[in-house]
């Protein structure tokens, strides 16, 4: 029986606000899931604390909602002790930008195969409104007594230098779009960053959704509004590395790329890259087993609750007498 | 020439950190417990890789013993710093075994050394000319007390070494002179000499080559010794006992022992001292064999912090693998925010918490039972929580399978106390016993029925679900079907979603807390307490590594017909006030002791069980309890010589 | 028709998160404040930003209060939820206005009302009709109980406001409809009608021309309500007190307003509910008028997480600047190692702890007092920190300009408790009085004097000199000329350079640790403990924002002539042991208080006093105690009628 | 009395291993300091935990040996509230791009006006040896059981990518030079980012001395050694941003130069840029009278020790009766 989308909705009251982006992302997400086809009990999604942390309460699958900043190491830990689990984890800017940043670096330089997605709206929306790391310098949001004074962190060129091996950005509102793009990060092997623009309605009257369509940037000649978002696809832009050769080249790109912004936002793949190793593969060269036999199938307990480790080896090497 | 008769004698040898002192100090312990004699070593090093003084004391006895003493009988160095330091603490009769290169060094030569330090030993030596004292004036002055100081040139011997070897390229192998000194040493001791060349050639094992050049090196100087000095050696009125059921092990590495055994698969780390050496262990040793014939694995992640370690490893015990993380003191006040997430959602974890003398980073190298009252409070708010604290090493490699079946039983994390002194120690041990405890994995289901008709209930599996009789729910893995459940740090409903009706919240709260009533009611009283020496009306309370020099000042004190009764509380969280109770029941005095400042665990006897304490032994000078330390002062308190109910003990160097 | 005369009464208003609850709520407050009445108001709401479900309760009296009552005179409502939720706590003779375009509206059709509220609504109504129930149903039920409904048809209202004021574009704005509701509700209060129009204005004076608007609303609601009902009013038996000294303060502000007194020019913050408050007040104050005619400022920085806000935070204490940061349980559980190196350092620092419920994520936005023995003993290894605890909002003023000064006296870290309780409140009170407590800065030196001829002493000053008769050195900011002077997380010496002696180590220890006896010594009764009602044997313990209900309960029952005595302990580290034990001296029952699961306080009573606690009430289910509530329960006591040691408080919405 | 280097020496006994790195790192500091003129007591050297952290000790200012990962906030707190101290930070790899990484990227964010230095040895030495975040992947150090499992961090680029506005690498056998790079670190207005290739003869038998030097590494003609580190000064590099335009042109040859290992390893300049506003002029937009007034000099008490702070207008607004 195939899976639909509905299948992966939960019961649970959605308590976002009117308008917010994140319902575009959770329908993305479950859209993604469906067409995957992933057993309901076969993925986990892990997020982090904030507006966007609450989605996993309206998916179907494991959820596991953990600690503000703090979504990529749980995420880990269950995708390394159970690498048969689909894992993927969502949080907010601040959360993964601002208090999770030194995870999000370091978890790049492991290339764990999960998908990781950015809910990226500019604010700390569950706190009321304050800057998130991505909002750019002298910005002032209508939650903002003053304008902003940090300057805004670059998540996909950040992504690109941690050593993330997908790379991509998706709209909110652009729900197909957001889908097929998560679709290709949880298939992508290694790990993936979707960067999502998320409008906020409620804190960031500055990047709102009538800004990223364009409205109030119209074109002269026929008055239509110029949508700021446009899709890499379609510009003939192609991040992936095929052959290892062409990193440089590419790197390049890509963060020329992640430096659009204003009145060109692009989204879609900025950068993919399979010749890096996974983690798993690493973790093969010292435990050969490990894909066949990892943590969470480890058979521990022999009859009766007796230990199925045998230290004897071991043991012997500290006897006094050997 | 007549030999000393003894039932034991401690060696200690120093020197600069990164000189071999350790090495030397494992070969001959490992000498010593071949030749059948109990063995108690322990490591002293400053937070630095090269060049700070660094020593190493070993208690060999022939009976069993768990602790140091301050007084050495032979003090094995090479350089001029060990000599400073040391020699004031040998013993009447012992010896003392020196470069004689050295003996015109002055102490402001040693810039290791503080010059607090310089003062007191030059205070010690009597000394009032005007330039700074030297090795000879100091070992003028210790040989007033009978004791003997053997000068050997070793660049020399060194020398003499690769020439008899025909390889030149030896005499400038400094390393070598540990080898050299130690060996030495073993001339004073009447003991086999092929246990020493067994001992070189298992310390060295990787290295063949290096084995056999030493093994050479320590023959000669064994034999130039024996020909020089002439010496009388210690003997031991008995040795060669059977031990061959004897290990000798490493504190550091019981309980990751333990942790293959218990099945621990998954462990999360950032290094630390003194607890990267449990992760370390396991990583050497992470392909393991099962007696089922397949090969299993322990995943050991260096992490990019601590937050990461302990969410890392929660991570990995949602998919039902067992899972733990070791840190010290800084780490683990990183992880107090996490621990309260794996409270709330009652997921099983160990920590294994190796203390360090803090605050903050302290001294980073040096012993100390500093962290019990923040290991129990850890994290805002309230949750359950097991703590639980070994007294030794092979309490820490059973305790460690206890742990990992506490933490899935009760479903929460078990902070498992170890320390410094128990991690910088080594001792003879009964062989393990790996099937000794067995597994328990609590309510963990793997396979959820879902024969049932109720496509509701299907729909909504009860992670948290609330019963009548019992605070522990079923706990599926991640992964498993028809057992779809959330976690969240909030509070929550029966499924794990975040929920704030205050009446849920009693319901939960009430559900989580009263686990800590489970725990003292299933866990049995020996792992809640032990007792030593019934029938005392003094009783002495402590937890964790002041173990062994307790019992060791109790078989002192019971020689001379003092019977004192000793409680060592190991679960220290929950509380077992009633155990307790019926222990100190008929206590008259209660004498307290604790390596930290502040009474930790007398705080708790007060709190739970609203009695005084006589006298509080406390030391936090970063250095273990010896026993004669010890024993100094139960002696006091025991003679009603003791004024204070607050003893500061300070011995150690 | 003729008016209740009353003393007090008690106001809610409920509605949807972001359909402008709290502003009305304001208003209300402030109108009968300005009308020479006492106010205790009360927000509580979900960790959601909008819809769920928030109300606010504010009680009105002619003499001071500070707590609520949880039975309602007067419940305004403009939503179908606020009346299911809160309609069964009017009381008899209440008043309920609502909307009547809602009477059929069906408590299914509620999605953010959790399936188990629903029942026990419908239970409440003892409604067993096989539909949900209505509106209608509900105030059927709850007129039996002499309750007046009054619905009011808001869209309709607002559609004729808008005609009469020929403004169609408001008969769309449906957030005015909270204004609505309370002028009507003040048609039913025997009030000063132009208060209200005052208060519009003040609420509402950054936007002129929205206040004006209001206003004009509220006019002509209260003239539709008291045209249309005609209603006897609520009357005070005695108001239009003298208030010219009187402020109406929100408990979030109280601490940041004792900031700027007492010259904390520094705060760090990362966002978290409920502590952000208190940094953005000081943020939109950042410039300080300065009685010497200067400009100064507080600098607020939001940090990247709660590590870099405490370190941050302890970077510039070093300075010389007053520094603090805010936070709350999640955020401190972060800070705990850097406060045991301000703990080692002796850095004098505020770290203001807004406690909400726990553990981990728990009931962001709910109330509870679970953090006090992790305050006390965050951070591993020991050393010496200030607990303060502050009980109502004008006592977190003036204890802001203490713990300022203790922490500069004793050069120790302070934490400051306070709570979702008291931030969440708004109270009428005595106006702050800046120069009541004078600024202490201690022994820091900002100058250094260099006519010594003693080079060396110039060089090596000692920031932590080893003093005979204080533990307190003298402490240069950075920069100073002849001040150099160095900190580490390590055990260090006099000059702050690393150390691993032991003797060090002891006088090091014995310094900062005898610090707590120092702040016993200083730190004066009254900012240990206050002790309200003399010569009672039955005494209450409590701490923190409990004070307030215990106050109110305390009150009612002196009326009924019966005397209990109240301690509330405002020092809980370094505990204030002899203090109690005066205060408790003639206690025979002792009745401890709290707003947790596991009695913290009667913990430390027993651990400090070695004596039991009669009876234990608590309350854990996020909302905060009421004094109706604990009215009942002390009444039991003293009547002898509870039979549990342990008592759990449940009320709450 | 001009300032010698001496000057800002201590009598406290240095412990590293023989031949480390760190002593001339420390050498380095102490002539930059000198040449700067600085009063010893107008300097304050922050540090991190490992062999690094205890740099402090060893020079004659004021000296912050702080904890793991958190020399930044505590240097960035020291300097804002008092903007007139020369603030120095100095750390491990593993302590500014393990631990403390997320302050690495949300200190670029700020551009406070002070020099960070990271002692780049590969290592954890202080802890014995284990891989930092700079060691690459797959390489396997005499410490180390295994090779290497994570791929190494860019710290060039990860400096550029969050924010720093003065990126430099310098050697630390290379004394003089290094000292130049610290002067012009520490004159550089804006937060300065110096990447030191330290040798740590304990632990890193891999990047030692020999290997920078090139020792293994023979020119196939006449023999000699083929050094490996080379000056991006003598090889026509300027990544210096004098005009905003130039930005995108200097970020590519930043990435590209940052990417250099192996056999060429550039030292020097890597990227300079003051057209970006410091956080003091940031903070001076908020607050006018910041920089002649700030934190650490206010007068916050009258005389009597009476409060300085007039609340006066605040508690107007909060009177029942204005
Ligand atoms: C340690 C800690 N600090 C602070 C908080 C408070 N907090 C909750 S959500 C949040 C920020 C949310 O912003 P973001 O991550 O951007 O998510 P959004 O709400 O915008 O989806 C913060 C700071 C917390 N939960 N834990
Ligand atoms: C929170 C915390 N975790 C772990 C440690 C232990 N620790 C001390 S130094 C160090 C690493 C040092 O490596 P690095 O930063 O590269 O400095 P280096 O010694 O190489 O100069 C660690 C992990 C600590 N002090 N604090
Ligand atoms: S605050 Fe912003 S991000 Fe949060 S739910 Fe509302 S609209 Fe969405
Ligand atoms: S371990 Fe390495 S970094 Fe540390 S002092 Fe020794 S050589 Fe230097
Ligand atoms: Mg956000
Ligand atoms: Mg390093």
């Amino acid at each position: 029986m195939a899976l639909k989308p509905a299948d992966y909705k939960t019961e649970v009251h959605n308590d976002w606000c009117p308008g917010c982006g994140d319902f575009g992302i959770l329908n993305a997400i479950q859209m993604a899931l469906a067409e995957l086809a992933i057993p309901t009990h076969k993925a986990a999604i892990f997020s982090g604390i904030g507006c966007s942390g609450k989605t996993p309460h309206f998916i179907h699958t494991y959820g596991i909602h953990t600690l503000h900043g703090r979504v990529l190491p749980f995420a880990q830990g269950a995708k390394l002790c159970n690498p048969d689990l689909e894992v993927i984890a969502v949080g907010g800017d601040g959360d993964g930008l601002g208090i999770g940043v030194g995870h999000f670096v370091s978890s790049g330089r492991r290339n764990i195969d999960l998908t990781y997605i950015i809910y990226n709206n500019g604010v700390y929306g569950l706190t009321k409104g304050q800057a998130s790391p991505t909002l750019k310098l002298g910005m002032k949001t209508k939650s903002l007594t003053q304008p902003n004074v940090n300057d805004s962190i670059n998540p996909i060129a950040l992504a690109f230098i941690s050593g993330f091996t997908f790379i991509a950005r998706g709209y909110a509102y652009d729900i197909r779009h957001l889908k097929d793009l998560i679709v290709k990060a949880v298939r992508h092997k290694g790990l993936a960053y979707l960067d999502v623009l998320q409008p906020c309605p409620t804190y960031n009257d500055i990047n709102t959704r009538e800004w990223f369509q364009g409205l109030d940037n119209t074109d002269q000649e026929n008055g239509k509004p110029i949508p700021r978002i446009y899709k890499l696809e379609n510009s003939g832009y192609n991040g992936e590395v095929k052959d290892p050769d062409q990193y440089y080249e590419i790197a390049s790109r890509v963060f020329e790329k992640s430096n659009e912004w204003g009145d060109k936002i692009p989204i879609g793949i900025f950068y993919q890259n399979e010749n890096v190793a996974s983690y798993d593969e690493r973790i093969t060269m010292k435990i050969d087993n490990y894909i066949k036999y990892p943590p969470a199938s480890q058979e521990i307990i022999l009859d009766k609750n007796k230990t199925n480790s045998n230290i004897n080896e071991l043991l012997k090497s500290f006897k006094v007498n050997a | 020439m007549h030999d000393k008769i003894v039932n034991e004698i401690t060696w200690v040898i120093g020197g600069a950190q990164g000189s071999g002192v350790d090495s030397a100090a494992n070969i001959f312990s490992k000498t010593c417990a071949e030749d059948g004699l109990y063995i108690f070593g322990k490591r002293e090093y400053y937070s630095n890789i090269k060049g700070e003084h660094s020593y190493f004391t070993v208690r060999v006895s022939n009976k069993p013993i768990r602790s140091h003493k301050e007084s050495i009988d032979i003090l094995v160095s090479f350089d001029a710093e060990t000599l400073f330091r040391h020699a004031k603490d040998v013993s009447t009769n012992g010896i003392i075994i020196f470069n004689s290169e050295l003996i015109e060094t002055s102490i402001n030569e040693i810039p290791t050394l503080d010059p607090d330090v310089q003062n007191t030993i030059t205070e010690y030596c009597n000394y009032s000319g005007g330039d700074p004292i030297t090795i000879k004036k100091l070992l003028e002055k210790i040989q007033q007390n009978s004791i003997k100081c053997y000068g050997i040139p070793y660049h020399q011997l060194l020398k003499n070494f690769s020439e008899h070897t025909n390889n030149p390229a030896l005499s400038k192998l400094a390393r070598m002179i540990n080898v050299l000194a130690l060996s030495i040493s073993l001339s004073f001791i009447n003991i086999d000499r092929q246990a020493l060349s067994r001992a070189i050639k298992y310390i060295f094992r990787t290295k063949p080559k290096i084995a056999e050049i030493n093994v050479a090196a320590a023959e000669y100087a064994y034999n130039y010794a024996e020909q020089i000095f002439q010496n009388n050696k210690f003997t031991f009125s008995k040795n060669k006992m059977d031990f061959s059921d004897i290990i000798l092990v490493q504190g550091s590495q019981s309980s990751a022992l333990g942790k293959i055994v218990a099945g621990c698969r998954f462990q999360t780390y950032y290094p630390i001292t003194p607890a990267s050496e449990d992760s370390e262990f396991l990583e050497t040793n992470q392909v393991i064999e099962q007696i089922d014939g397949n090969k299993g694995s322990v995943l050991v992640m260096q992490t990019e912090d601590e937050i990461s370690a302990i969410t890392m490893a929660i991570g990995g015990a949602l998919t039902g693998t067992r899972t733990a993380t070791a840190t010290s003191g800084p780490g683990f006040s990183l992880m107090a925010e996490a621990l309260g997430w794996a409270g709330i959602n009652e997921v099983p974890l160990v920590v294994s918490l190796y203390q360090r003398a803090g605050p903050s980073t302290g001294l980073p190298t040096r012993h100390e039972q500093g962290d019990l009252l923040f290991a129990i409070n850890a994290g805002h708010g309230e949750f359950p929580r097991i703590v639980f604290a070994s007294g030794d090493i092979e309490e820490s490699f059973y305790d460690t399978l206890k742990v990992f079946n506490f933490a899935e039983i009760f479903q929460l994390p078990v902070i498992h106390l170890l320390d410094k002194a128990i991690a910088s120690s080594v001792m003879t041990c009964k062989n393990f016993d790996p099937n000794k405890i067995s597994i328990d994995r609590g309510y963990l289901i793997k396979k959820i029925n879902n024969k049932t008709k109720d496509q509701d209930k299907l729909k909504h599996f009860k992670r948290f679900e609330l019963q009548k009789n019992t605070a522990i729910s079923p706990r599926p893995p991640l992964g498993t079907e028809n057992g779809i459940f959330w976690n969240t740090g909030d509070e929550h409903d029966e499924e794990g979603h975040i929920s704030e009706d205050p009446t849920v919240r009693i319901k939960m709260m009430d559900k989580r807390m009263s686990k800590l009533n489970l725990v003292l009611q299933e866990i049995q009283d020996e792992d809640k307490a032990l007792s030593y020496n019934e029938n005392s009306d003094i009783v002495i309370t402590s937890w964790g590594s002041t173990k062994g020099a307790i019992l060791d000042t109790l078989d002192e004190l019971n020689k001379e017909g003092i019977k004192i009764k000793f409680v060592q509380i190991k679960l220290l969280n929950p509380f077992p006030q009633q155990l307790l109770e019926k222990l100190l029941n008929s206590a008259k005095t209660i004498i307290n002791i604790e390596m930290n400042y502040s009474s930790q665990l007398a705080k708790l006897i007060k709190q739970n069980l609203q009695r005084d304490i006589d006298y509080e032994i406390v030391k936090y000078n970063g250095r273990p309890i010896s026993c004669d330390e010890l024993y100094r002062v139960i002696k006091g308190i025991v003679n009603n010589n003791v004024e204070k109910r607050r003893i500061v003990l300070d011995y150690g160097t």
